[in-house]
C-alpha cells in the first residue's frame, strides 16, 4: 500500500468517524468541536482530490466562520439556559 | 531640519512592508500590480486606522539580537516540552508565579506575553496592570530570570526604558 | 522522495487523529477544544507537505489561509463559548 | 540523494518528532495549562523545522519568504490563543495541577 | 439506522455501476478556455460559462443576510466585556494582512486556484476577527455605504450582463474584454460576499439578553 | 481502487449519515450539523465522481464552490432561526417533535 492510499483511507475513515461522533455524542459542545474538526478535515480531503479552489474556500470558511458561528450559538444556549421547571 | 512627523514615516514604512508582502504573495509577477496596488493601499489604510502611528522606533541590531535569542530559546522550549512528554514519568512540577513587569505598557508587554508563551517552561495566564501571572512547568527554575531576560531584549529592540521593578 | 514526504504527512494526520481523544476525555471545555487548535499547526504542516509531494504550490496558499485564520476559533471560544462557571460537564 | 535533500529530509523528520511529542503531551499532561504548554511549544517548533526542511526545496525567494510567513502567522496565532484560553481557565477558577496529585 | 445503511448501500452501488459520461466536460472546458478571458478553468466556469449560477448565488446570500438581520432586530442587545489588549493587538496586526491576502486570492483567481469566493471568505474572517476583538461595532442598522457595498456585487454583475445583452446573449462577454470584465465583476463579488458573510456573523451574534 | 472513487464512496456514507441525523435527531443544532454533513457528502460525491478516471474536472469544482458558500449562508440563517425559537419557547426542538424525549441535557 502506498503512503498516498493509506493517507486517503485514513482521512476518509476520519471524516466518517468525526461526522458520526458529532451527531451521536451526548455533549453539545463536544459535538460542535467535532464538527469544526470535520470541516477542517474536509479541507484536507479537497487537497487530496486536487481541488485547491475548494480547499481554499473550505479552509477560509471552516476556520473563519463556521467555528465562530457555532461556538457563539453554544455560548448563547449555555448563557440563557433556564432552570428546569 | 525638523524631524518628519510620525504619520509620514508610518505611511512609508507600512506601505513598504505591504509592498514586500504582496511581492512575496504574487511570486514577483509584474502583471499583479493592478490588483496589488489597490490591495496594498487598502491594507495600509486599514492598518493606519487600526493602529495609529506612535513615536516609537525599532532598533535593527536589537531586533536581530532578539530574533537570535528567540529562535534559540524556542528550540530549547520545544525540546524541554518534548522531553517532559516522552519520559516514562512526566516529572512535571508546575506552579503559578506572579511577577511585576518592568516594560512600560503597550506593544512591548503584548510582545512579551507572546514571547513568553513560546519560551521554555513559561505560559502567561493573566496580565492585570503591570502584574503578570505566569504558569511555569518546573517550579525550581527561576521564572523571574527568564522574564527579565526577555524584557531586556525587547526593551533594546523597541528602544524602551525599563521601569524599576 | 515523494513517498517519504507523503509518509510524513500520513504520520502527522495520524497524530492529529490520536489527539482527538482529548475531545471526549475533557475534562474542561478548553481541553476539548485543543484538538481543533492543532489544525493551526499540524494541519498547516500537512498541507505544506502535500504541496511538496503533489507538486501543487496552491496548497501553500491554503496553508497560509489556515495559519492566518487559526486564531479565530480560539478567540471565539474564549470570548463567546466558555461562559458558564461550571467546568465539569459530563453528560448526565 | 544529494546533500540538500538529505538535510531537508532530516529536518522534516525532526519536525515530525516534535509533532509527535506535542500530541503525546496533549494526551499525557495532567491539566489544561500544561497541555497548552505542549501545544504552544512542541508543535510550533515542529512546524518551524518542517518549514525549514521545505525551504531547501523552495523554488525561489518569494516562495521561501511565504513559507516563513506561514510559520510566523502560526506562531502568533497559537501564542495568543493559548494566552486567551489559559486566562479564561483561570477566570473559571480551574486550579493548576500540582506534582504529587493523581494524574 | 437501517434505512440509512440501506440508502448508503444503494447509492454506493449506483455510483460503482455508473457508466462513463457521454460528454467529457473537461475537454469542453479546455476547448473553450481561449475565449473565457482567464487562464484558470474553475474561474472560467464560475464567471463565464455558468455565470448565472454565481449571480443567483449572490442573490441567495443576500436573502439569507436579510433574514438574519430581520431576526436580530427583535432582540435586546447588551455589550460584551471588552476584549483583552493581546487579542486586540493580534486583530490589529492580522486584519490588514487578511485584506492583503484577500486581494491576492482575487488576483490569482484568473491564473490559478483562488477567486472571489475565497477572497470574500477571507474578508469575512477579517470582519469576524475585528468583531471578536471588540474593534468593530455591531450591525444593528446598516448605513447607506454598507448597503451599497452589500449589493455592489449583484449590481456590477447585472450591469455588465445588461451591457453584454445589448450585444448578444445574457452573461456572454465579448472575449476581447472578458478578462477585464471578469476582474471587475470579481472585485464587486468579493466585496459583497465578504460583507454579507461577515454580516451574517455580526448580526447573529448580537442577540443576547 | 482510485482515490477519487474512495472519496466519492466516503461522500455517500456521509450523505446517508447526514440524512439519518436530519430525520432522527430532535435537537435543532444537531439538525443543522447533520444538514452540513449531508451537504459535504454530496459535494464529495460530485467532485469525486467527476474525476474518477483521473482527469481533474473544473465544472463540478466550480459548482461545489458556490455550494459551500450557499451552505454557510443557510447555516447562519438556520442558527438565527433556531436561536429565535429558543428565545421564544426556551426549547431547541421543532413543535411537532415535542412528544419525543427532550435532549435538554445538551452539555
Amino acid at each position: 500500500m502506498t503512503p498516498g492510499l493509506a493517507f486517503d483511507l485514513l482521512l476518509a475513515a476520519a471524516l466518517i468517524w468525526s461526522a458520526l461522533r458529532a451527531l451521536t455524542t451526548a455533549d453539545l459542545f463536544r459535538a460542535v468541536v467535532l464538527f469544526i474538526v470535520f470541516g477542517l478535515l474536509m479541507a484536507l480531503a479537497w487537497a487530496r482530490l486536487s481541488a485547491p479552489d475548494i480547499a481554499l474556500a473550505e479552509a477560509a470558511i471552516g476556520a473563519g466562520l463556521t467555528g465562530a458561528l457555532l461556538l457563539d450559538a453554544v455560548g448563547h444556549l449555555r448563557a440563557k439556559r433556564k432552570p428546569e421547571p | 531640519m525638523k524631524p518628519a512627523p510620525p504619520l509620514v514615516w508610518a505611511v512609508i514604512w507600512r506601505t513598504a512592508l505591504f509592498v514586500l508582502l504582496w511581492w512575496v504573495l504574487s511570486d514577483g509577477r509584474l502583471d499583479s500590480w493592478t490588483v496589488g496596488s489597490g490591495s496594498v493601499a487598502l491594507a495600509t489604510l486599514l492598518s493606519l486606522r487600526l493602529s495609529p502611528p506612535t513615536r516609537g522606533r525599532v532598533s535593527f541590531p536589537g531586533l536581530l539580537r532578539f530574533l537570535t535569542y528567540f529562535v534559540f530559546q524556542s528550540l530549547r522550549g520545544g525540546i524541554q516540552v518534548a522531553w517532559f512528554a516522552m519520559r516514562p514519568q512526566t516529572g512535571l512540577r508546575p506552579a503559578m508565579r506572579e511577577i511585576d513587569l518592568r516594560l512600560p505598557e503597550g506593544i512591548g508587554r503584548v510582545l512579551l506575553i507572546n514571547t513568553l508563551n513560546l519560551l521554555p517552561g513559561t505560559l502567561s495566564v493573566e496580565l492585570q496592570g503591570r502584574q503578570l501571572c505566569l504558569h511555569v512547568l518546573d517550579e525550581h527554575v527561576s521564572a523571574e530570570a527568564e522574564v527579565r531576560m526577555a524584557e531586556t531584549f525587547l526593551a533594546r529592540t523597541l528602544r524602551l526604558e525599563l521601569e524599576p521593578a | 522522495m515523494n513517498g517519504m514526504t507523503l509518509g510524513l504527512a500520513l504520520f502527522l494526520l495520524l497524530n492529529l487523529l490520536v489527539a482527538l481523544v482529548r475531545v471526549s476525555r475533557g475534562p474542561t471545555p478548553a481541553d476539548r477544544l485543543l484538538p481543533a487548535l492543532l489544525f493551526g499547526t499540524t494541519g498547516v504542516a500537512i498541507l505544506l507537505l502535500l504541496a511538496d509531494a503533489m507538486h501543487i504550490p496552491a496548497f501553500v496558499d491554503v496553508a497560509l489561509v489556515f495559519a492566518l485564520l487559526a486564531a479565530i476559533t480560539g478567540a471565539a471560544f474564549a470570548r463567546r463559548a466558555w461562559r458558564e462557571e461550571r467546568e465539569t460537564d459530563e453528560p448526565a | 540523494m544529494s546533500l540538500p535533500e538529505i538535510a531537508s529530509f532530516i529536518l522534516l523528520l525532526a519536525g515530525a518528532v516534535f509533532f509527535f511529542a506535542g500530541t503525546l503531551g496533549l494526551l499525557r499532561f495532567p491539566d489544561v495549562y500544561t497541555r497548552l504548554h505542549a501545544l504552544a511549544k512542541a508543535d510550533n517548533l515542529g512546524l518551524g523545522l518542517i518549514v525549514l526542511g521545505l525551504l531547501f526545496k523552495a523554488p525561489g525567494a518569494a516562495m521561501s519568504i511565504k513559507l516563513a510567513l506561514v510559520w510566523l502567522l502560526a506562531l502568533a496565532a497559537s501564542a495568543t490563543a493559548s494566552f486567551l484560553i489559559a486566562r479564561r481557565a483561570r477566570q473559571h477558577s480551574i486550579a493548576p495541577w500540582r506534582s504529587g496529585e493523581h494524574e | 439506522m437501517l434505512a440509512a445503511a440501506g440508502l448508503a448501500l444503494a447509492l454506493g452501488h449506483a455510483i460503482l455501476q455508473l457508466p462513463q459520461a457521454a460528454v467529457s466536460l473537461p475537454t469542453q472546458v479546455a476547448g473553450n478556455m481561449g475565449q473565457s478571458g482567464v487562464e484558470h478553468p474553475v474561474t472560467a466556469v464560475l464567471l463565464n460559462f455558468r455565470g448565472y449560477d454565481t449571480l443567483l448565488e449572490v442573490a441567495v446570500l443576500l436573502l439569507a443576510f436579510f433574514g438574519v438581520m430581520a431576526l436580530s432586530q427583535t432582540q435586546s442587545m447588551c455589550p460584551a466585556e471588552p476584549a483583552h489588549a493581546l487579542l486586540q493587538a493580534l486583530a490589529r496586526l492580522l486584519a490588514p494582512l487578511m485584506v492583503l491576502v484577500a486581494g491576492y486570492l482575487l488576483w490569482i483567481g484568473a491564473y490559478a486556484p483562488g477567486g472571489a469566493f475565497q477572497a470574500g471568505a477571507v474578508l469575512a474572517a477579517a470582519g469576524v476577527m475585528l468583531r471578536l476583538a471588540g474593534l468593530l461595532p455591531a450591525w444593528a442598522q446598516p448605513g447607506r455605504l454598507l448597503r451599497t457595498g452589500l449589493v455592489a456585487g449583484l449590481l456590477v454583475f447585472v450591469v455588465v450582463a445588461l451591457i453584454a445583452l445589448g450585444q448578444g446573449v445574457l452573461l456572454q462577454y465579448p472575449s476581447s474584454a472578458a478578462g477585464t470584465l471578469i476582474l471587475l465583476i470579481e472585485t464587486g463579488l468579493a466585496l459583497s460576499i465578504g460583507l454579507t458573510l461577515s454580516g451574517l456573523y455580526l448580526c447573529s451574534m448580537e442577540t443576547r439578553a | 481502487m482510485n482515490a477519487a472513487l474512495l472519496y466519492a464512496l466516503a461522500g455517500v456514507v456521509l450523505f446517508a449519515v447526514g440524512v439519518a441525523g436530519l430525520l432522527a435527531l430532535p435537537h435543532l443544532l444537531r439538525k443543522i450539523l447533520a444538514f452540513n454533513i449531508l451537504g459535504s457528502g454530496a459535494f464529495l460525491v460530485l467532485v469525486g465522481l467527476g474525476q474518477r478516471d483521473g482527469v481533474v474536472d473544473p465544472v463540478p469544482q466550480a459548482m461545489v464552490l458556490t455550494g459551500i458558500v450557499v451552505a454557510i449562508a443557510a447555516t447562519a440563517l438556520a442558527l438565527a432561526l433556531a436561536r429565535h425559537l429558543y428565545e421564544r419557547t426556551g426549547r431547541m426542538q421543532l413543535p411537532e417533535s415535542r412528544g419525543a424525549e427532550p435532549e435538554s441535557r445538551d452539555d
